[in-house]
C-alpha cells in the first residue's frame, strides 16, 4: 500500500500551487524558478509512480485487489465536499501527464527562461491542472480544472509571440469559452436534476431517467466531447497545434488529450448507451475526417495536429464501445494513449528543433541520426506497428469489435488508420530520402534531445510491457529482438564485424530452430528459404566496405519477422512477425538512391494488406473464439469475406496483379543483396501466408469456389502481365522485379487449384525461384553495383570480363525458363499434368503462355548484358565481388543437384502434400516420376542430353578445325567495320515490335486505377479542408452548429 | 411563472444575444463583449436554478432565526432552516464561474491588444493566416 | 450578410434547444440532498453563518483554490504577455476633472475600507473574499481613472499576491495533518457561532483570498493600463473601437 | 526403363534413327528449294544440293570464333535437334525407334525445342553481330505468339486423350483413318497446322531469317563447320517437329514408309503456304496469331469441354 503521508495525491495540487504562488517572489533571469519547476514536476512524477507501481504490483499478485484510494478535501465525505480518486487509471494517466510535464518542462527550459518566472508558474499550474482533471470526482471541480488548463494553455501559446500564435490563441480562447458555457449549463442542470455534483452520486441519481437529466447529460457530454476536438468542429485546435511553441504542442498532444479523454471517461457512466453511441460516432467521424484531410497537409506541425485529432477520435471510438470491449477497454485505450502521447510528443519536439516546417524540410533530421530513429519509431508507433503498444491495442480492438459484429466500425477504424499511414509514411519517406543539403542542421542541445530520447525508450518499453500482459502474447520470445537491439548498439563498428555477428546469430537460430520443425516439412522448407536465404544474403554482405549504418538491425528485423511467421503459435504472433518483417523490409527497400516513392508505395500496400489481414484474422478469431492458428480452419463468421481479406493481405506481399505496382520500383531500385532478400526471400512470406490461409480454408465450402476462381485468375494474369512487362524493361533490376511478379503468379495459380499437383508446383517453385532468382539478383545486382547502372543497354559483351557470372546466369535462366534438362522443367511438366487432370484449361493456358513469354526477357537480359559488343568503358571491368559469387555458386550447386535428382525435392514434398491432398500424387521410381497422364525422368533426361551434347562436341572437335579468335569488330557489317560498340550493340527497346503488337496489355491500368483513387482521396481532402477558413468566428460557428446538430440528431434518435 | 424560470428564460435570451454578437461582429473587442454576455447569461441561469420561490438568502443570521422560529410556531413543530432558504450551492458555484469568466475575458482582451499591435487591425478576418 | 443569415438560423436552432430545456425543466420545491445537508449541518460543522461562504471556502474549497489559481494564472500570463518590450514615449493625458479627482480622494479610502470589511466579515454576512477583493480593485480603477499615469507598484502587488496565495495553500496542506483533510478549516477551533472569530480557519482563508483577489485584479488592471496606446498613436482602428 | 537392350545398343539405334531422319530432311530441303524455284519460274538447284553444301561446309578448313558461347552455340542447336528425335517415339510400336522416349513425355519434347533456340541465340549473340540479335529478337517475339495456338492445340489433344504420353496418343489413333485426331478433333488440328507455319521459319513467317534486310538472321556470323552443324540440324529439326505433329494429329507412323509420306505431306503444307503468301512483319504476324489461330484453339478446347 502506498504511504499516504508521503505520496498523498493531493500533494500534486498542494505542492504545485504552493510552488506556483511562491514563484511570484522571483523575477526573471534567475535559475531558481526553473529548478523549482523541474523539482516540482519530478515530485509529481514520483507520486504518480508510487501509485502506479502499487497498482501494478497488486494487479499481478491479486486479482484487482487494490481498490482506488479516495482523498477527501475539507475533511468531509462526498458528496458534500470535493473528493479526489487515485486508482489504477488515474495513476497511469497522471504518470503519463507528469512525465510529459517533467520532460516537456526540460525541453522548454530556454523558452521559459526568456519569459521569466511567471511563465514557469503557468507551466506548473498547467501540469497540476491536468492532474486535477484526472483525479477529481466532482463535476464542477472538473470544470474548474479544465478552465485552469485552458487558460494556462492559452498563456503558453504566446510564449512565441507571432501573429499566428496570437491568432491561434485567440481562437482557442473563444472556443474554450464557448465550450465552458455549455459545460456549465450541463453541470448546473445535472445538479438541478441529480441534486449533487459528485460523479459517483450522480451515477446513482439516474440522470437519464429524467428528461431534464438527459438534457443535462447532453450538454455535459457534448462539451467534454468538444474539448476533445471532434471533426469538423476543431479548426481552433489545429491552429493551436500548429502555432503554439513545439514544446507546448507536445504537452498538449501528449498530456492534454489524455486528460480530456479521461474527463469524458468519468462523465459517460452517468449517461445511457445513447451517449456511448454518440461518442463512438463522433470519434469515427473525427478519426476518418481528420486523417482524410491530413492527406493534403504539407506542413509538419499542422499535420501533427490532424494526426493528434485523429488519434483522439480513435480513443473516442474505444470509449464509445466500452460495453463491447468490456474489461479490455482500458488495455486498448492505454495502448493507444501511450503510443499516441509518446509518439506525438516526440514528433512535436522534433518539429521544434527544425527551422522550417514543410514536410520536405524534415530531411534535415538525417543530419542527426538519433533524431531520425526517433522520428521513425514515432511514425511506426502511430500507425500501429510492433513492437509498439498501439499494435496490441489495435489488434485487441479490431478483434473485439469484429467479435461483437461491428464490422463497419472496425472497417472505418482501419480505413482511417490507413489514411494516417498514407501521410505519415509519405512524410517519413521525405525525411529518409529528400535532399537535405540546403537545410540547416536541427537545433538539438542536450536538454531538447533528452526528452524525446526518454520518450523513445519509453515507447519501446511500453510496447514490450503491453505485449507481456496480453494473453496470447505472453510467451513470445524476445531473444531475436534483443539480438537486433544488440546489433543496433554496435552499429558503429565496421560492416564485416556486424556481418559476422549477424551470420553467427542467424546460424545459431537455425540450429536452435531445426529440432522444433523436424517432421513439419512445409514449415521447414519455408524456414529454409527464409533463414538459409538470410545466411546467403549476409554472406554477400562482406562485399561492403565501411559501416553500412543501420543495415544490420533492419535486415535482421526482417528475418526475425520471417522467423516469427514460421514459429508463430497463434494469429497474434503471426501478425506480429508479419508486421516486423514489413518494417525491416521497408527500410531495406527504401535504402536505394531513388527509392523514396517506391518504398512509400510498398509501405502503403503493406499497411493496407496487413489491415485487410487483421480484419480477416479477427473474423476468424470471432468464429473460433480463440486466436490459435487453428482458428483459420473453417471460419464461421463471414467466411468468404474473412478468407478473401486474408488472401488479399498476403497477395500484397506476393505482388499479385492489382496489388503489384509497388514491386517493380521498390525492387528495381534496391541494392544487390537487398534485392535478393526482397525478392527471392521476402515474397515467399506472402506465399507462406497464402498456404497457411488456404490450408485452413480448404476447398469444400461453397464460398471457396469463387475465391479460388478469382485467386487462380489473379495468379495467371500476374504470370502473364509480369512476364510481358518484364520484356519491356530497360533496367535489368526492374526486369527481374517484373519477372518476380510473374513467377509468383505461377505460385498463386498453383495454390489456387487446391490440388496435389498445384501445391507441388507452388512449393517447388518457391524453392526453385529462391534458387535461381537468388543467383540472378546477386549477379545482376553485383554487376549493376560494379558498373553503377542497372540499364542493360549500357552493358554488353560482359561474358569476356565476367565468365563466372555469365555461367551462373546461364544456368539460372535455363532453370527459370523451364527448358530441360534442368530442374525448372519439372515445374512445367507438373503444370501440364495439373492443367489437364484438374481441368483448369483457360487459366492454365495463360500460365503456359506466360512461361513462353519468359524467354523474351531472359534472352534479352543475358544477351544485352553478357553478349553482343563490349563497351569501351567496360574493357577493364573485373568479375563481380567474390562475396557475391560464393553464395551464387552455392545456389548453383543446389540447382544442379536438384536437376539430377528432382525427386529429392518433389518426392518428400509430394508425400507431405498427400496428407492434405491425397489425390493425384506423383509416383516415384528413382528419378522417374509418373502421374496418371505422363512421366518424367529427370536423371535420364540429364544423362541423355548431356550425352548428346558431349557427343556433338566430340564430333565437332574431331573435325580438327583451326580456330582463330577474332576481335570484337570483326563481323559482317556491309563491308564496313563498326567504329563504336554502341552502334552495333542491339539492345535498347529490344522488343519494339512485340510492344507494338501487344503493348496494349502492359498499359498501366492498375497504376492508373490506384492513382485515380489517390487523386479522388486527395481531392476530397482538399475540398473539405476548406471548412477550416482560419476565421475564429467560423470556428465558433462550427462549435455551436455541432452542438445544435448533434442535439437534434439525438432527439430524433431518442 | 416563478422567478426561477424567468431567470432561466432571461439567461437563455442573454446567451442568444451574446452569441449573436460573437458570431456576427467583426470587431475583436465586440466579440469579446459577446462572450461576456453569453457568460453572464449562464451565470443568471445558474443562480436561477438555485432559486426557490419565496425563500431567503442562505445566511443564518438573526433575521433568519426569527423566521425559523415563526415558521416553527405556525406549523406547530420545529421547522429547520432548510425550508426557508434558497439553495446555497449554485450561489457558491456562480462565484467561481464568474471569476473564471473574468479570467477568460481578461486573457481575451490581452490577446486583442497584442493582435492589434501586430496588424493594427481589430477585424477578425485579418487573422486568417492559419487555415486548412 | 449571408453570414448573418446563417448566424441567425443557427441561433434560432439554438433557441430551439433552449426551449426544449425550459420545457423539460421542473422548478424544485425543496432543497435537494446536498443543499439540505448544508442547511442542516453547515452551521455546526463549519461554524459560518453565511452558508455560501461555508461552501465556497470549506466544502468546495478546492474549487475556490482553483478559481484563485485562475486569477493568478491570468495575472501571470498578462504579466509576461503584456510586458512592454521597450519604454514607450511619455503619454500625454488630458487632466481629469475636478469632480473626479475630489471624489476619488474622498472615496478611495472608504472603498478600500469597505472591501476589507466585506472580506473580513465574509463568513457572517453577504460578501466574502472575492467580493471584497473586487471592491478593492474597483477602488484602484477609480485611482487609475483619476490619474492614468499613476505608477502602481506591481512588485508590491505581486509580493502580496504570492504571499497570500502561498499561505493559503500552506494552511490548506496543514489541514491534512491537523484536521480532516486538505483545506479543512477546522485547524482552528470553531469559536462562537455568528461572531467575527468563528468558523475556524475560514475568516483567515477568506482574508487571504480577499487580499489575493484584490491584488490580482489590481494587477490585471495595471497590466492593461501599461499597454494603453499613447496619444496620437498609430492606431485609427483602436480609436474607432473605443468610440463605438 | 524400356525393354530392349543395353546402352551401347541403344546408342547404335539412336545413331541409325538420326541418320535416317537427317537424310529425309536433306532430301526434303532439296525438293523444297526446287519447288520454290519452279514456282518463281527458275530452274533451281539440284535436289541433292543440300548434301553438297553440307559436305563443303564441313570440309572448310578455317574457323573464326568470337568466343566460347559462340563456339558452343551450334552444338546446343544440334543437341536440341538430335534430342528431339530421340525423345519422340518415331515409329509406333517399335521399341527400337522409340529411342529415349522413356525419359519424358510430350511436354519434354515441347520444351526441349527451346534448348537449341536458346543456345543458338546465345551463340550468335556473342558474335557481336547486331543482325543476329535483331533476328533473335524477332524470332522470340514471333515464337511466343505462334506458341499460343500451338499450346492450345496440344492441350486439346492432351485433354482429348487424357494423357501426355506420345505413344499412348498414337496408340489411341490406331485402327484407321477415322481415328486420327485430324478427324476426331478437326479444330485442334487446324489450329496446330496454323501454328506449325509459325515454327517452320517459312514465308509468311520468315522475317526472322529475312534474307533481304538481314543476311541470314541469327546465324549470320556462322560459317564453315559451324554452318555445317547448323545445316545438319536444319535437316533434322524440322523433321522432328513434323513427326511430333504426325504423332499427335495424324495417327503416327507404323513404319518408315508411312513416316516419310506423312512427314513429306506435312512439310509440304508449310512449303505451299510459303510459296503463296508474302512475308509478314513481326508485329503483324503476332497479331495474326492472336486472331484466327487463337480463336480456333480456344474453340477446340471449348468443344472438348462441352462434348
Amino acid at each position: 500500500m502506498v504511504d499516504q503521508l508521503f505520496f498523498n495525491p493531493i500533494y500534486i495540487i498542494g505542492i504545485g500551487l504552493a510552488a506556483a504562488f511562491f514563484l511570484g517572489f522571483f523575477h526573471r533571469g534567475t535559475l531558481a524558478p526553473r529548478i523549482i519547476m523541474v523539482a516540482v514536476t519530478a515530485a509529481f512524477t514520483i507520486i504518480s509512480l508510487a501509485w502506479m507501481q502499487a497498482f501494478l504490483l497488486q494487479g499481478q499478485t491479486a486479482e484487482h485487489g487494490q481498490a482506488a484510494a479516495q482523498v477527501f478535501t475539507a475533511g468531509f465525505q462526498p458528496p458534500f465536499s470535493i473528493n479526489l480518486r487515485m486508482g489504477a487509471e488515474e495513476a497511469f494517466l497522471t504518470l503519463l501527464i507528469n512525465i510529459s510535464g517533467l520532460l516537456g518542462g526540460i525541453y522548454l527550459l530556454d523558452t521559459l527562461k526568456k519569459m521569466g518566472s511567471h511563465a514557469v508558474s503557468v507551466f506548473i499550474i498547467l501540469i497540476m491542472g491536468m492532474n486535477g482533471i484526472i483525479m477529481t470526482r466532482d463535476i464542477f471541480n472538473l470544470f474548474v480544472f479544465m478552465e485552469i488548463v485552458s487558460i494556462a494553455v492559452a498563456g503558453l501559446i504566446v510564449l512565441q509571440k507571432e501573429t499566428n500564435s496570437l491568432a491561434a490563441g485567440f481562437k482557442y480562447m473563444i472556443a474554450a469559452g464557448i465550450i465552458s458555457v455549455f459545460l456549465l449549463l450541463g453541470i448546473i442542470l445535472a445538479y438541478a436534476v441529480g441534486g449533487s455534483l459528485n460523479i459517483d452520486f450522480l451515477t446513482a441519481a439516474d440522470l437519464p431517467g429524467a428528461k431534464a437529466g438527459m438534457i443535462a447529460l447532453f450538454f455535459l457530454v457534448i462539451a467534454l466531447l468538444l474539448e476533445l476536438k471532434p471533426f469538423p468542429a476543431n479548426g481552433w485546435a489545429l491552429d493551436v497545434y500548429d502555432a503554439a511553441p513545439a514544446g507546448v504542442s507536445a504537452i498538449l498532444a501528449a498530456a492534454g488529450s489524455a486528460a480530456a479523454y479521461y474527463a469524458l471517461v468519468k462523465i459517460l457512466p452517468l449517461g445511457s448507451s445513447s451517449h456511448y453511441t454518440l461518442v463512438a460516432a463522433a470519434g469515427a467521424v473525427t478519426f476518418l475526417g481528420s486523417n482524410l484531410l491530413g492527406l493534403k497537409q504539407h506542413r509538419g506541425r499542422r499535420l501533427l495536429g490532424y494526426s493528434s485529432v485523429g488519434q483522439v477520435g480513435l480513443l473516442l471510438i474505444i470509449l464509445g464501445f466500452s460495453e463491447v470491449l468490456g474489461a479490455q477497454r482500458d488495455y486498448i485505450a492505454a495502448g493507444i494513449i501511450l503510443s499516441h502521447s509518446l509518439a506525438k510528443a516526440i514528433l512535436f519536439w522534433l518539429a521544434g528543433m527544425l527551422k522550417q516546417d514543410g514536410l520536405e524540410a524534415w530531411a534535415a533530421l538525417r543530419k542527426k541520426p538519433i533524431l531520425l530513429i526517433l522520428f521513425g519509431s514515432a511514425v511506426f508507433a502511430l500507425v500501429g506497428f510492433p513492437p509498439f503498444p498501439s499494435f496490441f491495442a489495435k489488434w485487441e480492438l479490431i478483434l473485439l469489435l469484429n467479435g461483437g459484429r461491428f464490422y463497419l466500425w472496425s472497417a472505418v477504424i482501419l480505413g482511417a488508420s490507413f489514411l494516417e499511414a498514407v501521410y505519415l509514411f509519405r512524410w517519413f519517406g521525405y525525411a529518409l530520402k529528400m535532399d537535405n543539403e540546403k537545410l540547416a542542421e536541427p537545433e538539438a542541445p542536450l536538454f531538447r534531445l533528452l526528452p524525446p530520447i526518454v520518450f523513445g525508450i519509453l515507447l519501446y518499453g511500453a510496447g514490450w510491457y503491453m505485449g507481456s500482459i496480453l494473453e496470447g502474447f505472453a510467451n513470445f520470445s524476445y531473444i531475436p529482438l534483443a539480438f537486433i537491439l544488440f546489433l543496433a548498439l554496435i552499429d558503429r563498428l565496421p560492416a564485416w564485424i556486424k556481418n559476422t555477428v549477424s551470420i553467427a546469430g542467424v546460424t545459431f537460430y537455425i540450429i536452435d530452430l531445426y529440432p522444433r520443425l523436424e517432421g513439419d516439412l512445409l514449415r521447414l522448407i519455408f524456414a529454409g528459404i527464409f533463414l538459409i536465404g538470410a545466411v546467403l544474403t549476409l554472406l554477400s554482405g562482406y562485399y561492403y566496405k565501411g559501416r553500412r549504418a543501420g543495415f544490420y538491425p533492419l535486415a535482421l528485423t526482417m528475418f526475425a519477422g520471417l522467423a516469427v511467421l514460421i514459429e508463430a503459435a497463434n494469429l497474434l504472433e503471426f501478425f506480429y512477425g508479419w508486421e516486423l518483417m514489413t518494417i525491416g523490409s521497408y527500410f531495406l527497400l527504401i535504402r536505394g538512391k531513388k527509392s523514396m516513392p517506391h518504398g512509400y508505395s510498398y509501405m502503403l500496400f503493406s499497411v493496407g494488406g496487413s489491415f485487410a489481414m487483421l480484419f480477416g484474422f479477427s473474423l476468424a478469431a470471432a468464429g473460433a473464439g480463440s486466436i490459435a492458428m487453428s482458428a483459420l480452419t473453417g471460419v464461421t463468421v463471414l467466411p468468404m469475406l474473412a478468407y478473401s481479406l486474408m488472401l488479399v493481405g498476403f497477395l500484397t506481399k506476393t505482388a499479385s496483379v492489382g496489388l503489384h505496382i509497388w514491386l517493380p520500383g521498390a525492387h528495381g531500385e534496391a541494392v544487390a543483396d537487398i534485392h535478393f532478400m526482397a525478392s527471392a526471400i521476402l515474397l515467399k512470406a506472402g506465399v507462406f501466408g497464402l498456404i497457411t490461409v488456404l490450408l485452413g480454408m480448404g476447398a469444400e465450402a461453397s464460398y471457396t469456389g469463387p475465391i479460388l476462381f478469382v485467386l487462380g485468375w489473379i495468379g495467371a494474369l500476374s504470370a502473364l502481365l509480369g512476364n510481358i512487362s518484364a520484356s519491356f524493361q530497360e533496367s535489368a533490376k526492374r526486369l527481374l522485379a517484373w519477372s518476380s511478379i510473374g513467377q509468383l503468379g505461377y505460385i498463386v495459380f498453383g495454390l489456387a487449384t487446391m490440388s496435389h499437383l498445384g501445391w507441388l508446383i507452388a512449393i517447388s517453385y518457391s524453392v526453385t525461384h529462391f534458387l535461381y532468382k537468388g543467383i540472378l539478383f546477386l549477379v545482376i545486382g553485383g554487376i549493376a553495383l560494379k558498373l553503377g547502372t542497372p540499364y542493360m543497354y549500357k552493358m554488353g559483351g560482359l561474358i569476356k570480363r565476367m565468365p563466372f557470372s555469365f555461367l551462373a546466369v546461364l544456368i539460372a535462366i535455363i532453370t527459370l525458363s523451364g527448358v530441360p534438362p534442368l530442374v525448372g522443367f519439372a515445374a512445367k511438366w507438373i503444370t501440364y499434368n495439373l492443367i489437364i487432370s484438374e481441368g483448369i484449361y483457360y487459366q492454365g493456358f495463360i500460365v503456359l503462355i506466360s512461361g513462353i513469354v519468359a524467354f523474351l526477357y531472359l534472352f534479352r537480359m543475358i544477351y544485352t548484358m553478357f553478349l553482343g559488343q563490349l563497351k569501351d568503358n567496360l574493357r577493364t571491368v573485373r568479375e563481380i565481388n567474390i562475396w557475391f559469387l560464393i553464395p551464387v555458386y552455392l545456389l548453383l550447386a543446389a540447382i544442379m543437384v536438384l536437376s539430377f535428382f528432382p525427386n529429392m525435392l518433389l518426392r518428400p514434398v509430394g508425400e507431405m502434400l498427400s496428407g492434405y491432398f491425397p489425390d493425384g500424387a506423383i509416383a516415384w521410381t528413382g528419378t522417374l516420376g509418373t502421374t496418371r497422364l505422363g512421366y518424367y525422368d529427370g536423371g535420364a533426361i540429364m544423362y541423355v542430353i548431356g550425352g548428346i551434347f558431349v557427343a556433338a562436341l566430340l564430333f565437332f572437335f574431331s573435325l580438327r578445325k583451326r580456330t582463330q579468335q577474332v576481335k570484337q569488330f570483326n563481323i559482317f557489317y556491309s563491308g564496313e567495320a563498326p567504329s563504336r560498340p554502341e552502334l552495333s550493340h542491339f539492345s535498347y527497346n529490344f522488343f519494339a515490335h512485340y510492344q507494338k503488337a501487344i503493348g496494349v496489355l502492359t498499359l498501366p491500368l492498375v497504376t492508373n486505377f490506384w492513382n485515380w483513387l489517390s487523386g479522388i482521396l486527395h481531392g476530397t481532402a482538399d475540398f473539405f479542408r476548406r471548412i477550416y477558413t482560419g476565421n475564429g468566428q467560423t470556428y465558433a460557428y462550427h462549435l455551436v452548429l455541432y452542438i445544435v446538430v448533434v442535439f437534434f440528431l439525438q432527439r430524433g434518435g431518442m | 411563472m416563478n422567478f426561477g424560470s424567468l431567470a432561466l428564460g432571461l439567461g437563455f435570451l442573454l446567451i442568444l444575444i451574446g452569441f449573436w454578437g460573437l458570431l456576427t461582429q467583426k470587431n475583436l473587442i465586440k466579440i469579446v463583449i459577446g462572450f461576456s454576455v453569453v457568460d453572464t447569461g449562464v451565470h443568471i441561469i445558474m443562480v436561477g436554478i438555485g432559486y426557490l420561490q419565496g425563500r431567503t438568502a442562505p445566511i443564518l443570521d438573526a433575521a433568519l432565526m426569527q423566521r425559523t422560529a415563526a415558521a416553527g410556531n405556525q406549523a406547530g413543530a420545529s421547522a429547520d432552516v432548510g425550508s426557508l432558504i434558497v439553495d446555497p450551492v449554485p450561489q457558491a458555484l456562480v462565484l467561481t464561474a464568474i471569476v473564471i469568466g473574468l479570467g477568460i475575458t481578461a486573457l481575451l482582451l490581452a490577446y486583442v491588444v497584442r493582435l492589434h499591435e501586430q496588424r493594427q487591425s481589430l477585424d477578425i478576418s485579418s487573422y486568417e493566416d492559419l487555415k486548412w | 450578410m449571408i453570414k448573418k443569415i446563417f448566424a441567425f438560423l443557427l441561433l434560432i436552432a439554438l433557441a430551439g434547444v433552449f426551449l426544449v430545456v425550459l420545457q423539460n425543466y421542473e422548478t424544485p420545491e425543496e432543497l435537494n440532498l446536498t443543499a439540505a445537508y448544508y442547511a442542516e449541518h453547515g452551521a455546526e460543522e463549519v461554524g459560518a453563518a453565511n452558508l455560501v461562504s461555508a461552501i465556497v471556502v470549506t466544502y468546495r474549497g478546492l474549487d475556490t483554490l482553483g478559481e484563485v489559481t485562475i486569477l493568478f494564472l491570468t495575472a501571470s500570463i498578462l504579466s509576461f504577455f503584456l510586458k512592454q518590450r521597450e519604454e514607450r514615449g511619455k503619454r500625454s493625458v488630458r487632466a481629469s476633472s475636478e469632480l473626479l479627482r475630489t471624489a476619488s480622494a474622498v472615496l478611495v479610502p472608504f472603498i478600500f475600507l469597505l472591501g476589507a470589511y466585506v472580506f473580513i466579515n465574509g463568513h457572517l454576512s453577504p460578501g466574502g473574499g472575492f467580493q471584497g477583493g473586487a471592491i478593492i480593485a474597483s477602488g484602484l480603477v477609480l485611482l487609475l481613472l483619476t490619474d492614468p499615469l499613476r505608477k502602481v507598484s506591481s512588485r508590491l502587488l505581486a509580493r502580496v499576491e504570492s504571499a497570500s496565495g502561498f499561505i493559503y495553500v500552506g494552511l490548506g496542506i496543514a489541514g491534512i495533518f491537523l484536521a480532516g483533510g486538505f483545506l479543512d478549516s477546522r485547524v482552528l477551533p470553531a469559536g462562537t457561532f455568528g461572531t467575527l472569530l468563528s468558523a475556524g480557519l475560514l475568516p483567515i482563508l477568506y482574508i487571504l483570498i480577499g487580499l489575493k483577489v484584490g491584488t490580482e485584479l489590481s494587477g490585471l488592471l495595471t497590466r492593461f493600463q501599461e499597454v494603453q496606446v499613447p496619444d496620437g498613436g498609430d492606431s485609427p482602428d483602436l480609436k474607432k473601437g473605443e468610440n463605438v | 526403363m524400356s525393354s530392349f537392350g543395353s546402352v551401347p545398343v541403344k546408342i547404335l539405334y539412336a545413331l541409325l534413327s538420326i541418320f535416317i531422319v537427317m537424310n529425309i530432311g536433306l532430301l526434303l530441303q532439296g525438293v523444297t528449294r526446287k519447288i520454290y524455284a519452279r514456282v518463281s519460274k527458275r530452274i533451281g538447284i539440284r535436289f541433292y544440293q543440300p548434301y553438297i553444301d553440307l559436305v563443303k561446309n564441313y570440309f572448310l578448313r578455317d574457323l573464326v570464333s568470337h568466343g566460347v558461347m559462340f563456339y558452343l552455340g551450334p552444338i546446343f542447336r544440334l543437341t536440341s535437334g538430335v534430342g528431339m528425335i530421340l525423345f519422340i517415339p518415331l515409329i509406333y510400336g517399335s521399341p527400337v525407334f522409340s529411342n529415349f522416349s522413356f525419359s519424358g513425355d510430350a511436354v519434354l519434347v515441347l520444351y526441349f525445342m527451346f534448348f537449341g533456340t536458346l543456345g543458338m541465340a546465345l551463340g550468335s549473340g556473342e558474335s557481336g553481330q547486331p543482325y543476329s540479335a535483331i533476328g533473335v529478337a524477332r524470332g522470340l517475339a514471333q515464337v511466343t505468339a505462334a506458341e499460343i495456338p500451338l499450346i492450345l492445340s496440344f492441350l486439346a489433344v492432351f485433354i482429348q486423350y487424357q494423357t501426355l504420353s506420345i505413344s499412348t496418343i498414337v496408340g489411341a489413333q490406331q485402327g484407321g483413318f477415322m481415328h486420327w485426331t485430324m478427324i476426331t478433333n478437326p479444330l485442334a488440328t487446324a489450329t496446330a497446322l496454323l501454328a506449325f507455319l509459325g515454327s517452320m521459319m517459312r514465308s509468311p513467317f520468315d522475317v526472322v531469317l529475312a534474307p533481304q534486310e538481314i543476311p541470314i538472321g541469327p546465324p549470320t556470323e556462322y560459317h564453315g563447320a559451324f554452318l555445317g552443324i547448323l545445316q545438319t540440324n536444319r535437316a533434322i529439326f524440322p523433321i522432328a517437329k513434323t513427326i511430333l505433329y504426325v504423332n499427335l494429329f495424324f495417327g503416327g507412323a507404323g513404319n518408315w514408309f508411312e513416316f516419310i509420306i506423312k512427314a513429306f505431306l506435312l512439310y509440304m503444307w508449310s512449303v505451299v503456304v510459303g510459296t503463296v503468301f508474302p512475308r509478314y512483319r513481326v508485329d503483324h504476324s503476332i497479331r495474326w496469331f492472336l486472331k484466327v489461330p487463337l480463336a480456333l484453339g480456344l474453340l477446340s478446347i471449348i468443344f472438348l469441354q462441352i462434348g
